[in-house]
């Protein structure tokens, strides 16, 4: 008597057809979003120009200079019903093209989103990772050693971090290093003086600007992971076949690896999935550190009423949540057999 | 009575990554419990006796076919309509753990269908507390213990009962036990047995005992018939003693050939079926559904699907073109054998089944 | 930041590092003065024909910048302007009067005050002629305005074989079309405010300057300038590099200052605490000059009970300005010695004696209860109501970005609870917002700038101008009532037959003599009918630090309001 | 070790800690499984199995504790004095451990086939393609294809395939001493009864020595040759199963016996235990652990523990069983010496 | 075999009186909860009492202006000279009434419409968690600093309301998966085929074995809101007619330079320190909820 197990074929098929309904759901989320930000950004009450004048009086210059200064700026106000802008803005989005900001008379809102991004990408990303492996590290240690002192100490200082506020932190991190005891810049991203490029100075300098806002994401989110990767390891402790596995006989460094990477995959997901949603939440890091990402240029275009550049920070904001959403989910797909393989017998 | 007839289920499983996939879980399935009855269902895992039980229990809808309880085809009616009907039958869940909210005392749980039925019948508040406590008792245990506990403080016997006084609060006609026992520790199993035996006797409730444990199936009544599925179709029918003793059908040969044989005590059957092959669900399905695992398969099998028709009893109906009454049961050790009668007892009792006469079908 | 490489690689001059208060640095922004983010930096590497002074009273003087002289005949009819003749671009192309002729043509796309294709505008420049390669006349339209000469001065040169392509051949035959009447005029001005966009949004690859510094490099944190070679002055210049820092709040320019990384920072609030903190870095001092702004409670007078001028004076009478100043601006103002409208020390030039005559409106409780008796306001149980017997609440709004009048509207506040009448601050989100509903006339109290000199016009325009409701229509001055068109102060057009906003206007053109009476007119009428209560004036405090440079201007210098690469053209700041 | 090896449990006593302290879920066993038997250890839930099985590789998991005894294996010596590195090679290539079936004790994101080499390499198999030969070959034996076996991930295997990797896993590294924990609970029947060969058979071809735990006693009875009885954390009776099966002398193992329906006779002789077993908090702590629900209650049972009597190759603990006076032999210490 | 069942040893009667008994129980089993209870009972009586202890308006002193800690001022003054403890003292009322009034609508809205979706599943099911994937799908804070500038948000509870309708995503989906799961549970098909109304399913049924869940959404919830509004308050879009926390962030860091200098620093780490005080004692007693809303834990 002879079975056969269900052949391991990998469905490609299944996973386009998953991508395109994934794609199909994100664009129609983008549309919905859109339309959502532009009809709320575009009842945001006040005069663009006319503060623009008046922060140019209150910075001291003159009101004859204040007024030429500004002039110009009214050629850059949106035009025509609201419905036309409407459309307009549809139309040049599929474009990718998300308009002219006016707070920057003349530069295109893809450009200004382009230049934020890059610093938003880097604390962002060098931020969650050390904070991932940080936090994955020692909450397998706190998953393994549950019961232990250290173990204890490692999980209320997770979920004390977790629960504790970026901006408090970033706020402490500040008071710390840059009043009290003084060794690292207080905001902007890179020194000037240096060249960019591939140089030990510039790069140094990048780092030393970065070592706030990275270590301010680093701490605030390494909490959230130590705990879920203590659960998840707690999880997998509890599995039968990691018992199985001890009763084998299999080495210590080979059962670690087991847990490890069972437990790391539901995390996966939620890397990707934060990655995404701290482009939004890096509001507060960027103006405590003055570090010029997307959540500052939000909030500055805010600040300037700059329309154009609102909703294209907004939009981009939230492409990148809908995007990491599809990247979680396919990224489960392809590192784990189960979905990768399909078909149980 | 409530009976069914060419009941079809078909889940749709959304796989999540593999695409949708049909599962055939019943494709027509005929039954029938007269009042105070019993059947019983039997069938490898997953051949659909579960479903049929939640859809006669009104828990599942089905795709076609139709239920008829009292001579009321519910099929016709609208789900609203159906209601009242599909209370008056009752499923006792397998795990008497999850069928008992964990958050709940015993009380609580008794008196929210009791209060509805005392609204029903106009009885006053204090119908209520009388009768969770007269059920209780009903099912044997004391109400005084039970009633303020939570369902974590009783054993799984307790639990299972308290099940079946819930199921009792609304008067139901039929009781669905599906695998009710199977949670159950060994030594109270044979007491819920006992307990739906003398319900259906004392209450006159019929019973529908869904099972994988053939030998409780005798237990619930002389009279019971007893149904093999295999793979949302029934392959055998008939009186249960009938069946279990004189299987046709290769497929409820294979079944009870599987039984362990408590060596010592019993001896082996003769005829013991062994399927050739293990189920595979995904192959495509003509013919007979056991054709491809079955010892005795002809070119029709693979062909043409058997209908269910009976040699001699007209109780007795097997789905087979080769149906062949085959001894596989184990045979009662009457005497001690000592330690000498090993695997040799076969031969012993060989005589009777060999004189089974193979009779084709008239049907 | 950090000076990690101070010296060898940077220049005998070293790094200069200052903050440009007037903008924050974008990056992505085009190297193009005319673009208001632009990445060019007014006295360093953007050069005007002139800088302004910061004179008391006298808009029309100016230090030289690209012009070395200039002359102008009475009235401001024409201004001839006289070029340096050793000015260069820093690409070695000298500056000539085609570069103002294009600098010109390009601001009159832009529109503004004496470049508008607007026929019938006051000060509009007529007429643009090349006298010789560094010498422009520009002659001014009919309807003068004495703002003529600064707005000449004040334009900004840019070179023209960089920016010359922009302007369309024919350029100067539309501009002469668009000022006249009729179609074609209306469709040549189309063209040349069309033009408006592509100057702003022109993007060149690198910088031009004739200023004493060019722009290398710029990122969102900084922008890093290098000394101009070719300036016209360049023996002047010490610093061989200059870093002006970017900025989104004032604590950044504190944490700078601290730690002791500027040379020179532009005018901020600072509470105490922190300015001890600047004073202790070594090297660092305070230089504090003229600033000819002030801080007011302006009142919405179309709204109740402060339509009534007894409450406004009951108001004045409570606030104690000294200690409110304390508060919110110790360092950077000094309380006002009474509402006139003016800075005080515009005040005491412009009014003379005039001034004592003024309410210094001390605090003075029985007053104050006198004047809300008067108004009618009835006082239960201790506290102040409406004449109805219904609550009175001062709701005080502020932007709240401006920390320096949220504290000021909370010592206000606090102090007026103290006298009985209840009072709140309510701040807005931000300063646009603010002013929106400023203007949309949503507030009853709003805190306000004013007192912006040393024009006289500029000075009373803020009370008694668009925002009190009169409005300059080609060139015909209307009142429109309260509520309308951004009049949210809502003040009668005329008291006691003074109609505030047509002497306002005739500041504009009179003569020097006029003025005067004019500005003592108003600045009584202003404190006797208070449309504002003003707070304090705001002192220009800036910071220098002398370990690196010397030869900083003086305390009180005109020169303060000037940024610092004006400074180093006018031959401050020295190595160390 | 070539050979099957014997096992000698002696005076195991485990404990759980609980809320209400530590609590004993073995109390006392003693057992010896003879070499190349299969021994059936059945009893109710919660009566101690997996956790003596589980003692048999010194691998009670916390919070139980092995609190006295000894497990003495052949080759091995006293399993519960081995540690560390010593104790993890002893399992697996002398103790092999079969988990039940319906349980994961594959690792989901491996495939069968690293997880062997896994297991080879723990163990300082050298040659990786030995080991997947013999695999492939046990593999085989069991009616699977063996290439598709170790390509495949766990959940591309059927219950019933999953269990034959378990044993395969178990056996391929030659271990002779095998221990079942409900290898087919959660099985259907056709494919517990193919398992139940396929154990019966390996263990034959193999010359294994097997233990195996069930709450069936119909499993039991199916493939076994001696069982062993646990009633609340204590052993009852032990014995070759027909002779278990036919005379029980435990009124437990007899109350257990009565209590399965069965397929042919009078189904009403059929009878329920009264009572219920008990759990850890329930055990009574002096006396016999099953007087509460016994038909032969006596009062010595109330207070002191039933000793375990031997009659030749049997043996039972009840004060009420009544032997041949001179085969009862009180013994504990020196059962097999 | 209806022979009544007696039970070997009886044990304790649990009854609505013995919850309370019972969350005693729990809460003492570990003395850290206990320090968690304390604390946020702390809060709870600052929100409640608070501005009842201190005069209004408080008392300032000019002389005093950042004052440096002392004993008359644990935390030192502000840049008014009014006590910075007596300010956080009564600015917790706000902040806390909006923690509360978002964690009602948080709660409320995601547990109605995760119940609701996971119980009729099919159309209703789909379309609501469409909403919820957008809604989960939108930035917060980035959408709030929008409508920062559209909406007022002139009293703690139009505050709550608005973050409780940018956060119910979360508890929804898994109030759904919870529902999913617990539906196909015997209790829940049992009282379907007992006939009984849908009310009584979800309220008596579902929702009491979501209770910890949902009580650890409460608070989570409260802290999320508390959090979220102090720091729209810190970067100064909202108007702060009220004292609270957030505005004396604001003010400490952007008026009185915190960060710059020490003398204000008192006046930014009260603040701080309340908030990192509240996150522990909710880390404290988090784990509690589990042992007080499951009557088998309860007991033990
Ligand atoms: N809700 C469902 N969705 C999809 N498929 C289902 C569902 N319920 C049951 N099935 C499938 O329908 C078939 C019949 O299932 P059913 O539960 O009725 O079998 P069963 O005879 O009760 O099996 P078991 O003995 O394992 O309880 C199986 O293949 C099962 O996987
Ligand atoms: N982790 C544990 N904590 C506390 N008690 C435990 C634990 N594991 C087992 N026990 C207790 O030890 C006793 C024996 O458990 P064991 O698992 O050995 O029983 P079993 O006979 O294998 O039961 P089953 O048939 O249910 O598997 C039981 O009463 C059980 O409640
Ligand atoms: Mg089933
Ligand atoms: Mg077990």
């Amino acid at each position: 008597m002879k079975t056969h197990p269900a052949r391991g074929r990998p469905r490609a098929h299944a996973v386009t057809r998953r991508l395109t309904g994934h794609l199909a759901r994100g664009l129609a989320m983008i549309w919905v979003v859109t339309t959502i930000s532009f009809v709320i950004i575009r009842s945001i009450p006040g005069n663009p120009v006319q503060g623009q004048y008046e922060t140019l009086i209150e910075r001291g210059m003159s009101p004859d200079a204040a007024e030429r200064a500004t002039a110009a700026l009214y050629g850059f106000l949106p035009k025509g019903t609201l419905w036309e802008q409407y459309t307009q803005y549809l139309g040049a989005l599929i474009h990718l093209d998300l308009g002219q900001s006016l707070s920057t008379p003349g530069t295109e809102v893809t450009t200004l989103i382009g230049a934020a991004a890059k610093w938003t990408i880097l604390p962002v990303l060098g931020g969650t990772l050390l904070s991932f492996l940080l936090g994955v590290t020692l909450g397998v240690y706190a998953g393994i050693k549950r019961s232990g002192r250290l173990g204890d100490l490692l999980s209320i200082s997770g979920s004390l971090l977790h629960g504790v506020p970026q901006y408090v932190i970033g706020l402490l991190m500040l008071a710390i290093f840059t009043t009290l005891w003084p060794i690292l810049p207080a905001g902007g991203p890179v020194d000037v003086e240096f060249v960019p490029g591939f140089n030990g100075p510039y790069l140094a300098s990048l780092v030393q600007h970065a070592t706030l806002p990275v270590l301010t994401y680093a701490l605030a989110s390494y909490g959230g992971w130590v705990l879920a990767m203590k659960s998840s390891v707690a999880t997998v402790l509890g599995d039968d076949f990691i018992l199985a596995a001890e009763l084998r006989g299999l080495s210590r460094a080979v059962l670690f690896r087991y847990v490890a990477r069972n437990a790391i995959l539901p995390l996966f997901t939620i890397l990707a999935l934060s990655l995404g949603m701290l482009f939004g939440g890096a509001i507060f890091i960027e103006r405590i550190f003055n570090y010029p990402g997307l959540g500052l240029l939000l909030v500055n275009s805010i600040g300037a009423r700059d329309y154009a550049l609102m909703g294209g920070t907004f939009l981009v904001t939230t492409v990148a949540i809908i995007v990491a959403n599809i990247a979680a989910d396919l990224l489960y797909t392809v590192i784990d057999p189960r979905v990768r393989t399909g078909g149980t017998a | 009575m409530i009976s069914g007839t060419g009941i079809t289920k078909t889940y749709r499983r959304r796989g999540d990554h593999t695409g949708a996939q049909d599962v055939y879980a019943l494709r027509g399935v005929d039954f029938t419990v007269p009042k105070g009855g019993a059947v019983s269902f039997i069938g490898e895992s997953g051949c659909g006796k579960t479903t049929l039980g939640r859809i006669v229990a009104g828990l599942e809808t089905y795709d076609s076919g139709d239920v008829v309880i009292g001579g009321v085809p519910m099929t016709p009616l609208r789900p609203r309509k159906r209601e009242p009907y599909f209370r008056r039958i009752q499923l006792i869940h397998q795990d008497p753990y999850s069928a008992l909210n964990p958050n709940r005392t015993i009380e609580q749980t008794l008196r929210a269908p009791l209060a509805l039925r005392a609204r029903q019948m106009k009885r006053p508040g204090s119908w209520i507390g009388e009768r969770a406590e007269e059920l209780l008792s009903l099912v044997g245990i004391d109400p005084g213990y039970v009633l303020p506990r939570y369902p974590h403080q009783l054993s799984g016997g307790m639990r299972q009962r308290v099940v079946i006084a819930r199921a009792l609060t609304v008067d139901p006609e039929m009781l669905v036990a599906d695998e009710s026992v199977s949670m159950i520790d060994v030594s109270m199993r044979l007491s819920i047995l006992a307990l739906l035996k003398d319900l259906r006797e004392r209450l006159g409730v019929s019973l529908m005992f869904i099972t994988h444990d053939i030998a409780t199936a005798r237990y619930i009544g002389a009279d019971s018939e007893l149904y093999v599925l295999y793979r949302g179709l029934v392959a055998e029918r008939g009186p249960t003693e009938t069946v279990i003793s004189g299987p046709v059908h290769p497929y409820t040969q294979a079944l009870l050939s599987a039984i362990p044989v408590l060596h010592g005590l019993e001896l082996p059957g003769p005829d013991r079926v062994v399927p050739t092959e293990a189920l595979d669900e995904r192959r495509p399905d003509t013919g007979c559904l056991f054709a491809r695992r079955c010892p005795f398969r002809s070119d029709r099998c693979v062909e043409e699907r058997p209908e269910l028709a009976h040699c001699l009893d007209p109780t007795h109906e097997h789905a087979c073109f080769h149906p062949h009454r085959r001894q596989v049961i184990p045979v009662e050790r009457f005497t001690s054998g000592g330690p000498d009668a090993n695997g040799t007892a076969g031969t012993a009792v060989n005589g009777a089944a060999g004189a089974a006469a193979r009779v084709r079908t008239t049907a | 930041a950090c000076g990690a490489t101070e010296g060898a690689a940077v220049g005998p001059g070293g790094i200069y590092t200052t903050i440009d208060g007037s903008k924050q640095i974008d990056a992505t922004a085009p190297i193009n003065p005319f673009n208001p983010q632009g990445s060019t930096f007014a006295g360093y590497d953007a050069m005007s024909l002139a800088w302004p002074k910061n004179d008391l009273m006298d808009a029309n003087q100016f230090y030289p910048g690209l012009a070395k002289s200039w002359t102008t005949t009475p009235g401001q009819g024409e201004v001839v302007v006289h070029l340096q003749p050793d000015a260069r671009w820093s690409d070695g192309k000298p500056v000539t009067s085609q570069d103002v002729q294009t600098s010109i043509g390009l601001a009159y796309t832009q529109g503004g005050s004496a470049y508008t294709v607007n026929a019938g505008a006051a000060g509009a420049a007529a007429d643009i002629t090349v006298v010789d390669a560094k010498t422009v006349k520009v002659t001014q339209g009919a309807i003068r305005s004495n703002a003529f000469l600064r707005n000449v001065l004040s334009t900004i040169v840019v070179p023209a074989h960089v920016y010359g392509h922009l302007l369309p051949a024919g350029f100067w035959s539309t501009l002469k079309a668009a000022r006249g009447t009729g179609a074609a005029a209306e469709r040549a001005k189309a063209v040349i405010t069309g033009l408006s966009q592509q100057v702003i949004t022109f993007s060149p690859a690198t910088d031009v300057s004739a200023g004493p510094f060019v722009l290398e490099r710029v990122n969102p944190g900084a922008a890093l300038l290098t000394k101009n070679p070719y300036f016209y002055d360049a023996a002047k210049i010490t610093p061989s590099k200059v870093k002006v820092l970017n900025y989104t709040g004032n604590e950044q320019i504190w944490n700078y200052l601290v730690s002791g990384k500027l040379d020179s920072a532009p005018f901020t609030a600072v509470p105490a605490a922190v300015m001890h903190r600047i004073e202790r870095t070594p090297g660092n001092e305070v230089r504090k000059g003229y600033s000819p702004v002030a801080a007011a409670m302006a009142f919405n007078q179309s709204h109740k009970p402060y339509d009534n001028v007894h409450v406004r004076r009951a108001l004045a009478y409570l606030i104690d300005r000294t200690q409110v100043t304390k508060i919110a601006s110790p360092e950077a103002g000094t309380a006002a010695v009474t509402t006139s409208g003016i800075h005080a020390s515009a005040a005491k030039a412009w009014l003379g004696d005039g001034l004592g005559a003024l309410d210094p409106y001390k605090v003075d409780p029985a007053k104050a209860e006198q004047e809300l008796r008067a108004a009618g306001m009835v006082k239960k149980a201790g506290v102040w109501a409406m004449p109805d017997g219904s609550p009175w609440q001062v709701r005080i709004n502020v932007p709240a970005s401006f920390s320096d009048w949220v504290a000021a509207a909370k010592a206000v506040t606090s102090q007026l609870t103290d006298h009985g009448i209840r009072a709140s601050v309510v701040t807005s989100a931000d300063y646009i917002l603010y002013l929106d509903e400023l203007a949309g006339g949503k507030y009853d109290v709003g805190f306000w700038l004013m007192g912006l000199g040393p024009s006289p016009y500029n000075i009373f325009q803020r009370l008694y101008g668009s925002a009190n409701g009169w409005q300059l229509l080609a060139g015909r001055l209307e009142h429109v009532p309260p509520g309308k068109q951004g009049n949210w102060m809502g003040g009668p057009e005329t008291v006691g037959g003074v109609n505030p906003g047509e002497l306002t206007n005739r500041l504009n053109l009179a003569t020097p003599d006029e003025q005067k009476r004019i500005v003592a007119t108003l600045a009584r009428f202003t404190n006797e009918q208070l449309p504002v209560i003003q707070i304090y004036d705001y002192v220009n405090t800036q910071f220098v630090n002398t370990t690196r440079y010397t030869g900083w201007p003086p305390p009180a210098s005109e020169v303060l309001r000037l940024p610092a690469g004006v400074w180093m053209q006018l031959g401050m700041i020295k190595k160390k | 070790m070539t050979t099957a090896p014997g096992v000698r449990v002696r005076d195991l006593t485990v404990v759980y800690k609980t809320p209400l302290g530590e609590l004993p879920a073995l109390r006392g066993v003693g057992l010896a499984i003879e070499p190349g038997t299969i021994t059936g250890i059945v009893g109710e839930s919660g009566s101690g199995k997996s956790t003596l099985a589980l003692s048999l590789l010194n691998a009670v998991q916390p919070p139980g504790r092995i609190a006295e005894g000894s497990v003495e294996i052949d080759g091995l010596g006293d399993v519960l004095t081995l540690g560390g590195e010593a104790l993890r090679q002893a399992r697996g290539k002398h103790l092999g451990y079969v988990f039940q079936a319906a349980q994961n004790s594959l690792n989901p994101l491996k495939t069968v086939g690293k997880q062997l080499l896994d297991l080879g390499r723990s163990h300082g198999v050298r040659d990786g393609r030995v080991l997947v030969r013999d695999a492939m070959s046990l593999l085989e034996r069991m009616g699977l294809d063996g290439a598709r076996v170790l390509d495949s991930h766990q959940h591309q295997l059927s219950g019933g395939m999953r269990q034959r990797v378990g044993i395969m896993l178990a056996l391929v590294l030659n271990a002779h001493l095998v221990i079942l924990d409900e290898p087919t609970t959660a099985l259907d029947m056709i494919t517990q009864a193919t398992i139940l060969r396929i154990i019966r058979e390996v263990h034959e071809e193999r010359g294994l020595t097997t233990l195996m735990v069930t709450h069936d006693i119909g499993v039991a009875a199916e493939v076994t040759d001696r069982l062993a009885v646990m009633y609340g954390g204590r052993l009852v009776e032990h014995g070759p199963t027909k002779d278990v099966l036919g005379s029980p002398r435990h009124p437990y193992t007899r109350g257990l016996i009565q209590a399965i329906p069965r397929l042919s006779g009078d189904i009403a002789q059929a009878r329920a235990l009264p009572g219920r077993p008990p759990t850890l908090g329930t055990l009574p702590t002096a006396g016999c652990v099953f007087r509460e629900r016994c038909p032969l209650r006596m009062e010595v049972c109330e207070t002191d523990d039933p000793p375990t009597v031997a009659h030749g190759d049997r043996n039972a603990a009840c004060h009420a069983v009544e032997l041949p006076a001179s085969a009862i032999r009180v013994e504990r210490k020196e059962e097999f010496a | 075999m209806t022979a009544i069942l007696t039970p070997p040893r009886p044990v304790k009667v649990s009854s609505r009186r013995d919850f309370w008994r019972g969350v005693r129980r729990v809460l003492r089993r570990k003395p850290s909860r206990i320090v968690g209870v304390v604390i946020l009972a702390l809060f709870a009586l600052m929100a409640v009492a608070g501005p009842m202890i201190y005069p209004s308006p408080l008392p300032r002193e000019n002389n005093a202006l950042y004052a440096a800690p002392s004993l008359a001022h644990p935390f030192g003054t502000d840049f008014e000279g009014t006590d910075v403890l007596a300010l956080v003292v009564t600015g917790a009322r706000y902040v806390i009434l909006t923690g509360l009034a978002t964690a009602v609508i948080t709660v409320a809205l995601g547990t109605a419409l995760g119940l609701i979706a996971g119980f009729h599943r099919g159309r209703w099911d789909t379309a609501l968690m469409r909403l919820t994937d957008l809604q989960l799908t939108i930035p917060g804070l980035p959408l709030l600093l929008v409508l920062t500038t559209l909406w007022k948000f002139d009293s703690p509870l139009e505050m709550g309301l608005v973050l409780g309708l940018l956060g119910w995503g979360g508890v929804a989906r898994a109030v759904r998966s919870q529902t999913l799961s617990l539906r196909e549970r015997g209790f829940i098909e049992a009282a379907r085929g007992l006939g009984l109304s849908t009310t009584h399913i979800i309220g008596r049924e579902l929702l009491p074995g979501m209770a910890p869940y949902i009580a650890m959404n409460v608070l989570i919830a409260v802290t999320g809101a508390i959090y979220a509004q102090v720091g729209l308050f810190f970067l100064g879009v909202l108007p702060f007619d009220s004292n609270n926390w957030g505005v004396m962030l604001n003010l400490a860091v952007f008026g009185g330079g915190a960060l710059t200098s020490t003398a204000a620093l008192p006046y930014l780490l009260a603040p701080l320190l309340a908030i990192l005080l509240l996150t522990l004692g909710i880390v404290l007693i988090v784990d509690a909820m589990d042992e007080i809303f499951n009557p088998r834990l309860r007991e033990e």
